[in-house]
């Protein structure tokens, strides 16, 4: 059976929503009232459940299946950062309300800030992008702002972009007036000095470079492109979309990156839900910290005084005489703000100490924090070192997919962040070596990260391209791997198998791409270039969608109209 | 680690199979130093209950919408969610899905899509609408590029009724790309003269109605001025609602409409994610940003759903693409659409009955406190109050008393002189109970 | 891609919960730890996700069609009904938790019960039992309590029951003692009073009649049945499975029924949840209410008085003159206990009005009630007229499946619930009528309740079985029929469409069926014999399972043990 | 009506088609008089917002578990259930389907079942087990009547630690089929000698073990006596997760082992839907009540599962039938399968560990409070307290504290001479900081 449009099946009187028509009353619209009916159907509540159920049993999602699309991430989603991100306290709150009355959300954004500074081993973080590309048009309005600031904006706007990079990069520079400039690609997958270097001149704002690139291979250089940058006066970007191979092993500020966007909903495993929605903060080094866009938090944090307690260090030794201890709670009753501080809380205990006296007791949890957030949305009112761009998008960025992020942070931890990326690396490895005596890869068998590129050298006059093959994996109940990208390579296959896959699912995998393989290789055709075979359709004409776009649904004419025709 | 499935055992017999002694070996590229040794300076991996604990702490400092009487909008909306969207949007199929670029078993969300398109299409009044930006405020961005792009001018000139941070997210993009922007002033009750500044290098006009403070405004008179000097017209909403009871967009002349659609289906969250409606007329569709899902056949001639026109997109154009927007809000757009059918034409008339009558109610309610001035005189179901202090902190001493009365002028046009204003939205989910308090507390907090 | 059983992917130290190590500790099991290993396989939560999803695809839901199954009301199941049942105040709340604390469950069960009494015209409701068949032994457990406290209980033992009957009605009355007698079946479908009345004497304990009954027909005698039955000193107890076909437009009480099971997953849309949890409350009259088992809600719900306001109703009067009218607050004022009955607020309102003095206002809403719910959960303190006859269950209920059918009810509402009913009958005298010509009626074309009752003497001749034809509806995308029940009607095929589909789906299935139809009597019987051919499964041997039942997992023997087998 | 799909104009040409003029025509078998004209005195339908406030409010009187220092068992465990369990218990494909008598459409259902009969198997170290029982109460008693059949005898045995509910479901259910039930008195500190009590007439003896009181007992010398006696021994439990640490009740030769299985994904819920456990000797598997999945094979070869041995159940044997369970508690079963999925032997184990740690730490805690008296010497998460006052006082003033202590023994026992008792359960969602919580107020209880 197949599932009609909405349109086929709803009418016009039906609504799935029980509402009670108002009291009689005059309206206000100004004379604006609707005239022209919308032509929206409706359906009960029945009808929408069963309609959607069975639109979804023709999707295949990580739930159903591996997902080794490469660049893309496709991991494990927690049902508890769902959960989570429901919670009232989150689902339900307004993005203008009191910011006294959303103390908690305040506190979420900080505490994710300080676990995306920490991984990256960069100062500040913008969080308002609201997915990757956005965050790459973040990050080079940071730079352009910076450039501006030591006014070269008219004479410093070019910007570098490798041949294999994502089409977001080119796209994002170019959409707010740089000009792009190509990198070329080099026979072993890496961007090399040699050829940055002759690119530099005054007239460069940034590189735009992805690492772990797009070919799976980490930049070995990137630290020295990164210097060589900001020798001649640019900045180094960073495409995050490959962090998942990373996080926990390198910290992208230590090669010299200034500005990288993280996609929450790859990295981080939020839901990528049919195309979105995602998140993207973007991350700045000091040098672009300044131009962070609003808004921001601030931390006005303050530290509350016990009640009670001796008024000086000297009448707390006194107190203390005969005991020979005092707690830490004790000496933070002596309600001096620096105590509140390592440094002055070591100098606390070392005064004590020198009048015979120990300190028990751990003091961070006795210190009550009136922990008081703040958000910056007006840069005149921040007067300090600020000077923001300006405004990426209304309001504060994908709360929604900060909750589940940090979800996904707190369940891993440090070690189990470190570890998902050792085993999304291992998995890809693994999946390299099992098939590397099928298929060819293009930079020699040499360790990749977490995602291992092919190219169709192997399938040369098999008949069989990179497209046939992807879709026969589908008749393998396989979604099939990102192909023709990174465009560097020819009928490049990235494959990115993530963490999430257990030893068995990868060997499954993988027998079944070798088998597909070595069918090609047989030139069994039959088995690829219909295929699929057995998918909810079909190929289909994605030419003839394109030449005559159809967009929406019209009613069909009536019957007269179409005779007349 | 629950979410790894690799047991050591496993991990040993992969690196044997890849053959390499340790971990570290595949990671040979990475520069001396560069590679951590330790672990980052964050806690350990946490269990369900204590992930649990900590979020729920943080959720608990948050007043949330549903608890307390709720007069909170200016872009943002607290409706009521039936409970089968968030139900289907958790569907494995649908939420652990990529971007449908394999239409052979992503069906479930080309179909939706296309639903979404035409729905967003007849709600504006338009002949197309795409696959959703990320909000009404990047899409009004988006929307005024496409401008520049259909008209080959560079000016774009913004009403005082457009949202304040609608306004400042076109100012940075667009002032970016050295472009130029006409702001006018905040313009509370609908007087400005817009007509009068558009001109012949004008690309685009953009109007939000009801706009920032509430008004309606009337779209006709000005979609004639700009067809006049060859500008376009976007028309902007941040109340999806309105359109239920009020003349569309398209009916008045827009050529581009651009609107945030967090009020059908998708909750508050603190400000994202929401989805963004755009649509316009057929004829610009390749100057259109973002995704497209268009119908086709596949093989066996079977009705099937593609995205299409992917020549405007960044994966095929790069730096000649019509927008760099890549992931969008596709499982909102999914929300949209489901409560969208389950409201049908005539459950979206009648909930925006509600929600103008409520607003009704609501300032006649509002107008008898002494001393509150409504200024709002034509409005779907958001009004501005004149009161005679500063609203800010009104606001304050109301949340202290646990009722959410609205957003201040002040806090979306700071230092404009705008202090003693407070926008007020009223919908579905009031009471009259809550309406009561409002009103005792106002009278009280002005006495 | 086939999907292993669990124990065929799991390992023994693999685990999805993260749970920290206890600090060292003394067992105090005395001497009782664990010797034997379990044998249990544990999944990493990817794993475990996408086992379960994988292995729900295999399965056919409401959610995904239609699903005509007679007797069994498979209806919309609303995702609000599990939200609702999901809040924290509803589903994490302890059976034993003190009763000031459970008050609001107190109150759901109490409103419950309002409404099922005022549902079926009957007075007392007991809520425990777990499931219909918990229903019927619990209706019959206060029967038979009933007629001990008669000192019939050695004489009285037989119960009787049509042969239409579903197998758990004699199940039931077999499982406590009773002797089940048959009540023959007759052409009509119905049961004849001439059939019952032969078969009553001072043995009778009870009939059970399900009514609407097993053949989609109303009882017309039911009434008659029940007369007969209590003149002879028997129970009538009625089968309420066919509920759904009849409330809001018939009330079991008017029809002298003295118990009946509701099934709250069949006529107030709990989800069947393949197989369970259902829930099961029984209604019972006058006579058998004094019986109803442990525990039960009581109401010693008092209501408050207001502070101030006149003493007396002639304070009131001298209070109110010159005014002519008193609002209903200031009567309740008066802080008499009886102006809280209905006929003392009458009476109040009487004596003002002789006083010249009209009352103004709703006085419902002015009662401050302070519900004090209370649970009875041991007979001996509640001393009353309540007898009970012991304990269906562990603490009280299904609450869970409680929620669902009240937020159901209150959805519904006393309009939708009637209009609900209506549907259903109509849709399926529609299906009667869309199919009589193709399909053979047994006891002829006459009107049926919710459920429409082919037989297979139309299939004479064809080579095709009941069984082929409703596994060949699963090729059409449909589930089967209820198959083979009642027992009376030879070949049966029972369906009852609810009025959750709409008419373009009863339309579409019409279609099917008539199609399917045409093909059997077309003798078409490829199409049939195998079937289903485009299902998860082929046709599975049931007589192979049975002869040698595997009824679980064990481990594959080693290779070497194999090999000397 | 959001639930109904037809519209008037449907209701009127499905009534032409059927050929009656009114839908009452439908019901003219209903006698004169018992038709009703009017609606029931109910209230009319209502919207979801408002059935979400009317049930809201009446949630919101409840103390839920999870907000407050939480120590009540005796039957029911608050534990911790991963969201995963949850979120696939609520997918179409499971929550909505039926009974899986068609397998073809349902091995979705059939393999869990299998899996789970087979976990309940492990778990519980016997041969086989069922598709589950309504719950552990009602499996106790079908278990007894299971007994009956298998030895021929009619009397049952019923220790004095068996929970005093399972206890009157048993008495009320075989008393009524006219059986004997021999239950001993209370057994606080497991000293009953009940081996003394089985003799050649009894079917079956019933031993709980952690008993109600907490205490665990040691089936073995019991299980030598039943077996010399020719009865069976029926082992009861009601917290699952102390099989994780506890020998089995197969492995200590019990021949029924009946369970509550609502610690392992099943929430508290006021106590109900919950799901039985029901294991057993392969021998007895004819005798068995519930229904059974089995392995087999389809037309094609391929494993798959059906239920089978239903020739013992009441849709074929009717009054011959072992039981007359239809409807089980499918949809727990599954929650259970997949928390023990997720837990695995590993997990489990480690649950057990964290809880009796627990108990440990709060049997020691509250010993130390003056006056108070703790009887339970060998335990699993369970204890039993003496206090110098009635139990029931002192929960009913923690609760007016914020914190549920535990289960009165006087709530179980009423009249006994229990009611200075109190049962405290202590579960891995306690913190040192609930435990101290509780110390505290009961100090100043009993002080």
């Amino acid at each position: 059976q197949e599932e009609p449009l909405l349109f086929e099946i709803g009418r016009a009187d039906v609504t799935g929503v029980d509402l009670d028509e108002p009291e009689a009353f005059t309206p206000r619209l100004g004379g604006l009232e609707r005239t022209v009916p919308i032509g929206l159907p409706g359906l009960s509540e029945p009808e929408t459940m069963r309609h959607y159920v069975r639109l979804s049993q023709q999707n295949y999602g990580i739930d159903t299946g591996l997902f080794p699309l490469g660049s893309c991430t496709m991991k494990h989603n927690a049902r508890l950062n769902e959960k989570m991100a429901r919670l009232p306290g989150f689902g339900d709150v307004h993005p203008l309300q009191p910011v006294s009355t959303v103390q908690g959300a305040l506190e979420l954004m900080a505490e994710l800030s300080r676990y995306l500074t920490e991984l990256t081993g960069m100062p500040a973080v913008a969080l308002q992008p609201k997915a990757g590309a956005h965050g790459e048009l973040c990050g080079l309005m940071a730079i352009k702002a910076a450039i501006a600031a030591r006014g070269e904006a008219e004479t410093r706007n070019v910007v570098l972009v490798p041949e294999s990079a994502h089409g977001t990069n080119p796209a994002t520079a170019a959409l707010i007036g740089f000009k792009v400039r190509s990198v070329p690609a080099r026979d072993d997958g890496w961007v090399h000095i040699a050829d940055v270097r002759p690119l530099l001149g005054p007239d460069i704002a940034a590189i735009m470079l992805t690492n772990p690139n797009t070919c799976g291979l980490f930049e070995p250089r990137a630290k020295m492109i990164a210097d060589a940058l900001h020798e001649c006066g640019g900045y180094f970007y960073c495409d995050g979309a490959n962090f998942n191979a990373i996080v926990g092993k390198v910290r992208p500020g230590d090669l010299g990156v200034d500005a990288m966007h993280i996609n929450l909903h790859k990295t981080f495993s939020t839901p990528h839900g049919g195309g979105g929605p995602g998140a993207g903060p973007v991350v700045l080094s000091e040098r672009l910290a300044p131009y962070a866009p609003v808004p921001f938090v601030v931390d006005v944090e303050e530290v509350s005084y016990k009640d009670a307690g001796p008024a000086s260090v000297s009448a707390l030794v006194e107190a203390a005489r005969g005991r020979g201890t005092v707690t830490s709670d004790e000496v933070l009753a002596l309600r001096k703000p620096e105590l509140f501080s390592k440094d002055g809380w070591d100098a606390a205990v070392a005064e004590l100490r020198a009048a015979g006296i120990e300190v028990t007791g751990d003091p961070s949890p006795l210190v009550v924090r009136h922990s008081s957030l703040d958000l910056i949305e007006d840069a005149a009112w921040y007067d300090e070192d600020a000077q923001p761009f300006g405004r990426m998008v209304a309001f504060h960025g994908q709360m929604g997919m900060f909750v589940r992020a940090l979800a996904y942070m707190l369940s891993h931890g440090a070690d189990g962040m470190r570890q998902a990326s050792e085993d999304a690396v291992l998995g890809a490895n693994y999946i390299r070596a099992s098939l590397s005596d099928l298929m060819s890869l293009p930079f020699g068998d040499k360790p990749c990260m977490h995602e291992v590129l092919f190219d169709d050298t192997w399938l040369a006059d098999t008949g069989v391209t990179t497209l046939d093959f992807a879709k026969a994996m589908i008749d393998e109940g396989y979604h099939p791997m990102t192909m023709y990208f990174p465009l560097v390579v020819h009928g490049a296959m990235l494959i990115e198998p993530t963490e999430s896959e257990s030893k068995a699912s990868l060997d499954l995998f993988i027998a079944a791409m070798r088998d597909l393989a070595m069918a090609a290789k047989a030139k069994q055709t039959e088995r690829f270039k219909g295929a699929p075979f057995h998918a909810p359709r079909r190929r289909l004409d994605e030419t003839g969608a394109a030449r005559k776009p159809v967009l929406r649904w019209t009613p069909p004419a009536p019957v007269a109209a179409q005779a007349a025709e | 680690m629950r979410y790894l499935p690799l047991t050591e055992a496993d991990r040993a017999s992969m690196l044997a199979r890849i053959g390499v002694a340790e971990i570290d070996a595949l990671f040979a590229d990475v520069p001396d130093g560069a590679l951590l040794r330790d672990l980052p300076d964050l806690p350990r991996r946490k269990g369900e209950m204590e992930v649990e604990r900590i979020l729920g702490r943080m959720a608990a400092r948050n007043v949330a919408a549903s608890s307390v009487p709720f007069f909170v909008g200016a872009g943002a909306y607290k409706h009521h969610i039936p409970a089968t969207v968030d139900h289907v949007i958790q569907r494995s199929e649908f939420l652990t899905s990529y971007t449908p670029y394999q239409p052979e078993i992503a069906q479930g969300t080309l179909q939706y899509l296309f639903e979404f398109q035409t729905q967003v299409a007849a709600l504006t009044g338009m002949e197309v609408a795409n696959a959703s930006m990320y909000d009404g405020s990047t899409g009004t961005a988006e929307a005024v590029l496409m401008a520049h792009r259909v008209t080959r001018r560079r000016k774009a000139v913004l009403s005082g009724g457009l949202h304040a941070h609608y306004a400042e997210v076109v100012r940075t993009t667009t002032q970016m790309a050295g472009d130029e922007v006409v702001s006018l002033p905040p313009d509370v009750t609908a007087s400005e003269d817009i007509i009068a500044r558009i001109d012949d290098e004008t690309s685009c006009v953009v109007v939000q109605s009801p706009d920032v403070f509430g008004n309606l405004r009337d779209l006709r008179p000005i979609a004639a001025a700009a067809q006049k000097h060859g500008a376009l017209l976007i028309a902007v909403f941040t109340e999806a609602v309105s359109l239920g009871l009020v003349e569309s967009p398209g009916a008045q002349g827009a050529d581009i409409v651009v609107g945030e659609g967090q009020s059908i289906g998708v909750p508050l969250s603190f400000g994202g994610p929401y989805v963004g409606l755009f649509a316009t007329r057929q004829k610009y569709i390749r100057q259109m940003p973002g995704r497209l899902c268009g119908e086709t056949v596949d093989a066996e001639g079977r009705r099937g759903f593609v995205l299409t026109l992917s020549t405007r997109e960044q994966h095929i154009r790069r730096d000649k693409a019509t927008s760099n927007i890549c992931t969008n809000s596709g499982l909102c757009c999914l929300a949209f659409t489901i409560h969208m059918s389950l409201l049908g034409e005539a459950g979206l008339s009648r909930l925006a009955r509600i929600n103008h009558a409520a607003a009704i109610k609501l300032a006649d309610a509002l107008a008898a406190v002494p001393g509150v001035e409504v200024m709002t005189k034509a409005f779907f179901n958001e009004i501005t109050l004149r009161l005679p202090k500063p609203a800010a902190g009104v606001v304050e001493t109301l949340a202290g008393q646990g009722i959410l009365a609205g957003v201040p002028a002040s806090r979306l046009y700071p230092g404009q002189g705008l202090d003693d204003l407070l926008i007020v939205a009223s919908t579905e989910v009031n009471t009259d109970e809550d309406r009561a308090a409002l009103v005792t507390a106002l009278t009280g907090a002005l006495a």
